[in-house]
């Protein structure tokens, strides 16, 4: 089959893929209480459907020169479909599991650039810090079980006390799930790997794989850790400051676009921590929330970034001068995604990190919300910089015409619909909020 | 003491030191054979728990595969008889430090909360037992998680033989 | 048959799993580096199977943990490795600080 | 009437620009857009004034509700009193003369258009926002086209003064983001400034919070010292945006200041009052007297901004109705005014490719019009009567000496001097470039002004003198929206 059909065909059965998501809604339990369903679940497999489509609208440059298309949807598939099986755990057995099928197959995708020294060391670099943290992880949830006797979430939460060693076990996953996050202080891998990386596979690492573990994260959290919410609020509250600080502060000063983006998504992530400190229904309303909006925002963003890297090879900010001439709508889609990132009305960014703020803001943390709001102001500072690269700035060797193809077109029209919509219109976390029975 | 003890603390005495020479020695081929007989040590562990098939996987997987790829990965990417490059001593003592203040804190925590352990407890590990609850899918079975580690192994799978297959590209 | 305390079990995997963390952290070649996390994830293993054996009979959740586990280790080897081969043949070497062209 | 129809129109107005091509299509449809929306600003004052005649005394008229985010209780909340009208019908001549002004923005003129109409948007939904996050949603929408406008079509070191610009805005935009959150979370779990303003506050929450609104809404009206964004944001933007910048963004900072923490926490606003009055003071004298130190006229009448904002805040700080009264009028009028100054220097600009006073002079042989209205728009700026500018700050002292002590007395004595430092500057630079001798021969050979700058700067030029000479028109309209706010203010003192 020609590549280009190929490309096609899958395109079209991921769409139908998302399509058909909307109207499977089936709740309850299979094997067991291994996989187990709500809206909720659904709505969140939903929202990784439509990142994946997007991804692989977008990418379509990218592998229409690559040697290995099945493999590379092979994998990225499998690795999908682990973190469904990792949304629907009701164990922490089964969230392992489902864990480890999403990440050990990324690592060979970030690989993928097979002819570039950097993307294999983005691949070790990716498979070795995560076997680590799935090694602190693991650790922490044998102390669990050998505390509790029991895997469940339901039976943790319904054991849970304030012991020491059982807060070291919870200590010991919140690490891990800080690893994947890419949490501050566990977030020294995620430049390297951002950069190395093709580029659809760190939009994938960048959404999907972080927006299916903080699904998980806060769910484990608002669920089999309920109990000891005193004892986690402390550690989520300083990990996200330290989280917003460092991922802005490190955003400042790089050069390359995509780095640049990872210490931007790391920022993000501890916006992201505030929402889900609030530990209530809005948090989780709001984590979600913004969740999908960060899917608009930053696969907007990592689109142009992906036919600018695919057409011309050229990854630095510096290379963006003089953009908006030679470039006006993608200069402008790049524009209004960073914007989003930023938290600029009338994008969802806006109402993203405004409702995240508000269920932040619940446990009466003033503190946290100053932090919060003077690393807007930082986080604007950098994400204006790349607007005034491309706006503002002359170059004479500004970036040449790039076509955009139809399918990245569609990704890109995806993209800026939901920037727009989602936001403006309540109804979208209103939906979101209406499903969520904690 | 009887013999029962003096078996697990030599064991847990072979185990450990195995380990730290592994993490520690500066000739990857050593820190391979070293890492062996840690493997080994822990299947002997399981041997002496009494948890026979763990024990026999424990050494058909780690000791029969995973080593053996690892050596076969050093004599296809250097020379063993070289020492490796060393961690800067500043480094070093902050790793141990790290280490041991780590450890000291969750042995500290472990003999605290006080396990003791179940005086009539008998475990049913008999491979007929495993086998049955790995295909059962009902509440206590793991049909599903046999699946999806199925599909892990071929993803796993594709994804190394596509990084490792020579490309022709290199070859000229 | 009981008289060894699971707490000195305990004491063991503990050890191993810093050892690990420590080889973890020292360790600048990948191959070792790869070693280390084995060493970290049979801790845990040793853990489950304790757990299981001498706490929680009634189910064998430890011991499948315990073998899955062991699985994944083994995919998780043999991606790794394939990256380490294909590094080499890219790099001709494979001790992280030598290649590493990016910094934080 | 329904006052979504404020937004709607310069949403349209956008889009069309979106689908027009080429400078005469664009401009056409900003055009019409603006003058629609001028007509439209008239109606919905003659609607106010009918509705008031016929006994409507409800604080806000013409409110509509949409349920945003009901599970947060967030709505989109909009009405208008007669102070958002008298800010809404100012927005509405500078839009109008903007657009004019900018007749042959040849560079890029389609975003050019699109930005000055989404900066116009947010400045209109601002004005008749009645929930803290409607007003909070605009109020942002409004800072992004500001940096681009600066830093794309600016001059100088403009891509540093966008920066700073934007940079600060957002600071004080975060800043009312926290005091938000401090009254959302104060009791009421709302954001609706009539439901928080009919609950008051617990004095604890509002002396925490207090600062945080007044100050984030006072960094957008120059409050010292948080004004250094003003000179060069105003003198590096084209001139279309100098006029918004002044005219309108800095407007929505006292009217903030005045709406949101003011009428909010009438007892914070005691408390700092020595606090407000002092700032605002050190705004108007040091506005002031950095005037005198400057040689471009655009910094000029930048820092002469600073020092006129600073008797908006001064009014607002005094917490009695005459010296709002006062504010709100200096907010009007200095907008006006302000306007028509940049547009004037930019005429001037645009012809002599200079802005420094040293380089210009006898201006008025060579073109009569356009040094009229600078020549008025400076009157206006020192407080000519018969211009807008006497009335506001009359009505502004008159309401401080009602303060009678000694701290309040002295603030407003040096204000009061401030004015004969403003006459120095005013009439020294419109001297030396409009009377004068003829500095630069080639000077000779420019043209008048063209029927689109005329036109702007009668539009502009004619609400300043209806305001100088009837100033009943404005206050009528205003006074009544005082007095309601007043009354809360007065009660809790």
């Amino acid at each position: 089959m020609p590549t280009s059909t190929l490309l096609n065909l899958v395109n079209i059965l991921l769409a139908v893929n998302f399509i058909a998501g909307f109207f499977s809604n089936t709740v309850g339990d299979a094997f067991g209480s291994m996989f187990h369903s709500t809206q909720l679940i659904h709505l969140e497999k939903n929202i990784l459907n439509l990142a994946v489509l997007v991804i692989s609208l977008q990418s379509r440059e990218w592998l229409s020169t690559h040697k290995h298309i099945h493999e590379f949807y092979v994998i990225l598939l499998a690795s999908l479909s682990g973190m469904f099986f990792m949304i629907s755990a009701q164990n922490m057995f089964m969230f392992y599991l489902g864990l480890e099928l999403s990440t050990i197959p990324l690592a060979a995708l970030a690989n993928f650039d097979l002819a570039k020294r950097k993307s294999g060391e983005a691949a070790m670099k990716f498979i070795i810090s995560s076997a680590f943290s799935s090694g602190i992880l693991l650790f922490g949830i044998s102390l669990l079980y050998g505390a509790l006797g029991t895997l469940s979430y339901e039976g943790i939460a319904a054991t849970m006390s304030g012991q020491p060693l059982l807060i070291l076990a919870f200590v010991m996953i919140l690490a891990g799930f800080a690893f994947k996050m890419s949490a501050v202080p566990f977030h020294l891998w995620t430049a390297d790997v951002y950069e190395g990386a093709p580029v659809a596979v760190t939009a994938y690492l960048s959404v999907v794989s972080k927006g299916a573990v903080i699904f998980v994260f806060f769910s484990v959290l608002y669920t089999a850790f309920e109990h000891i919410f005193i004892s986690w609020y402390n550690f989520l509250f300083l990990i996200s400051v330290l989280t917003m600080i460092t991922g802005n502060l490190f955003a400042l000063r790089q050069n390359n676009i995509k780095r640049f983006l990872a210490f931007s998504s790391i920022a993000q992530v501890g916006f992201i921590l505030i929402g889900i400190t609030g530990n209530s229904a809005e948090g989780a309303a709001a984590t979600i929330f913004f969740i999908l909006i960060y899917l608009f925002s930053n696969l907007g963003a990592f689109g142009v970034i992906s036919l600018v890297s695919a057409k011309t090879g050229k990854e630095n900010i510096s290379d963006y001068k003089g953009f908006h001439k030679t470039n006006p709508l993608l200069a402008w889609i790049l524009a209004l995604s960073l914007f989003s990132l930023a938290g600029i009305p009338p994008t969802a960014g806006f109402f993203g990190k405004f409702f995240l703020l508000m269920s932040g803001a619940a446990q009466n943390n003033t503190a946290l919300i100053v932090i919060a709001a003077l690393n807007m102001i930082v986080s604007l500072y950098y994400y204006l910089k790349v607007v005034k690269a491309m706006f503002m700035d002359s170059n004479e060797m500004a970036i040449p015409k790039v076509n955009t193809g139809f399918q990245a077109g569609l990704a890109f029209a995806i993209c800026m619909a939901g920037l727009l919509i989602t936001g403006l219109f309540g109804g979208c976390y209103e939906y979101i909020f209406s499903i969520i029975h904690l | 003491m009887s013999a029962y003890e003096i078996i697990f603390y030599l064991l847990a005495a072979f185990i450990l030191g195995n380990g730290i020479l592994a993490m520690t020695t500066t000739k990857i081929f050593r820190a391979a054979i070293f890492l062996l007989f840690t493997l080994i040590g822990v299947a002997g562990l399981y041997f002496w728990m009494q948890i026979e098939f763990v024990a026999a996987v424990q050494i058909i997987v780690y000791v029969g595969g995973i080593v053996v790829l690892i050596i076969f990965s050093i004599f296809l990417t250097q020379q063993s008889g070289l020492e490796m490059p060393k961690a800067t001593l500043q480094r070093k003592i902050f790793s141990g430090i790290a280490a041991i203040c780590g450890a000291g804190l969750t042995g500290l925590l472990i003999s605290q909360y006080g396990f003791t352990n179940n005086p009539d407890a008998v475990l049913d590990d008999s491979v007929q037992n495993i086998g049955t609850q790995m295909l059962d899918y009902e509440d206590v079975g793991f049909a599903l998680p046999f699946e999806v580690i199925s599909i892990l192994l071929l993803a796993a799978m594709i994804g190394a033989i596509v990084i490792a297959m020579k490309s022709k590209v290199e070859e000229s | 048959m009981n008289e060894i305390s699971i707490t000195h079990i305990l004491f063991l995997s503990t050890a191993l799993f810093f050892i690990g963390v420590y080889g973890l952290l020292t360790r600048r070649n990948m191959i070792t580096m790869l070693m280390a996390v084995e060493l970290i994830l049979n801790s845990v293993n040793i853990n489950f199977v304790a757990f299981n054996k001498y706490l929680y009979p009634d189910n064998l959740d430890g011991l499948f943990f315990t073998i899955f586990i062991i699985a994944i280790a083994a995919a998780e080897a043999a991606v790794a490795i394939a990256i380490i081969i294909h590094i080499y043949r890219n790099h001709h070497s494979i001790d992280v600080e030598d290649n590493e062209e990016m910094k934080y | 009437m329904n006052l979504n129809l404020l937004i709607i129109i310069p949403a349209i107005t956008a889009l069309g620009i979106v689908f027009s091509s080429g400078l005469k299509q664009v401009r056409f449809v900003a055009f019409a857009g603006a003058v629609i929306q001028l007509v439209l600003s008239f109606v919905l004052l003659f609607l106010f004034q009918q509705e008031r005649n016929a006994g409507n005394n409800e604080q806000f008229i013409f409110q509509a509700t949409y349920n945003w985010f009901p599970s947060i209780n967030i709505n989109y909340h909009i009405g208008v009193d007669g102070i958002s009208i008298a800010m809404i019908l100012l927005t509405a001549f500078v839009v109008l003369a903007g657009v004019l002004v900018s007749w042959r923005q040849e560079k890029l003129s389609k975003e050019f258009f699109l930005l000055l109409t989404v900066l116009s948007a947010g400045a209109y939904g601002y004005f008749i926002a009645l929930d803290l996050f409607t007003l909070f949603f605009f109020l942002e929408v409004a800072v992004i086209p500001k940096f681009l406008l600066i830093g794309i079509w600016g001059s100088g070191k403009k891509e540093y003064s966008a920066m700073k610009l934007a940079l600060m805005l957002m600071g004080g935009s975060a800043l009312v983001l926290v005091g938000m959150i401090g009254v959302y979370f104060s009791g009421t779990n709302s954001l609706d400034l009539i439901t928080n303003a009919q609950s008051s506050i617990a004095e604890e929450t509002q002396r925490i919070f207090f600062p945080f609104l007044f100050v984030g809404f006072g960094i957008f009206t120059a409050l010292f010292p948080f004004h250094t964004w003003v000179p060069d944001g105003h003198s590096s933007a084209p001139t279309a945006a100098s006029m918004f910048l002044a005219g309108i963004s800095m407007k929505l900072g006292g009217y903030g200041c005045l709406r949101a923490a003011v009428y909010l926490m009438p007892e914070a606003a005691a408390y700092y009052q020595p606090v407000i009055i002092i700032l605002s003071a050190i705004a108007i004298i040091y506005g002031a007297f950095a005037t005198l130190m400057q040689t471009d006229l655009k910094y000029i009448n930048a820092y002469s901004s600073v020092s006129h904002c600073g008797f908006v805040l001064l009014g607002i700080g005094m917490l009695n109705q005459t010296a709002i009264n006062g504010a709100v009028l200096q907010m009007v009028s200095h907008g006006l005014m302000t306007a028509l100054f940049f547009a004037a220097i930019g005429m001037v600009y645009d012809r002599t490719h200079t802005r420094m006073v040293k380089d210009i002079g006898g201006l008025l042989k060579v073109m009569p019009f356009i040094a009229t209205v600078f020549i008025l728009a400076g009157l206006c700026s020192l407080g000519l009567p018969g211009l807008s500018g006497f009335v506001a700050e009359m009505t502004v002292f008159m309401g401080s000496w009602q303060n009678p002590e000694t701290l309040y007395r002295v603030a407003t004595i040096l204000a009061c001097a401030s004015i004969v430092v403003t006459a120095v500057y005013i009439l020294r630079a419109a001297g030396k470039t409009m009377f004068g001798p003829i500095v630069n021969q080639e000077h000779l050979s420019f043209t008048d002004a063209a029927w689109n700058e005329r036109l702007a700067a009668i539009v502009l030029l004619a609400a300043i003198l209806i305001m100088g000479i009837a100033p009943f028109v404005v206050t009528d309209i205003i006074y009544p929206g005082t007095e309601v706010m007043m009354q809360k203010i007065i009660v809790h003192q």
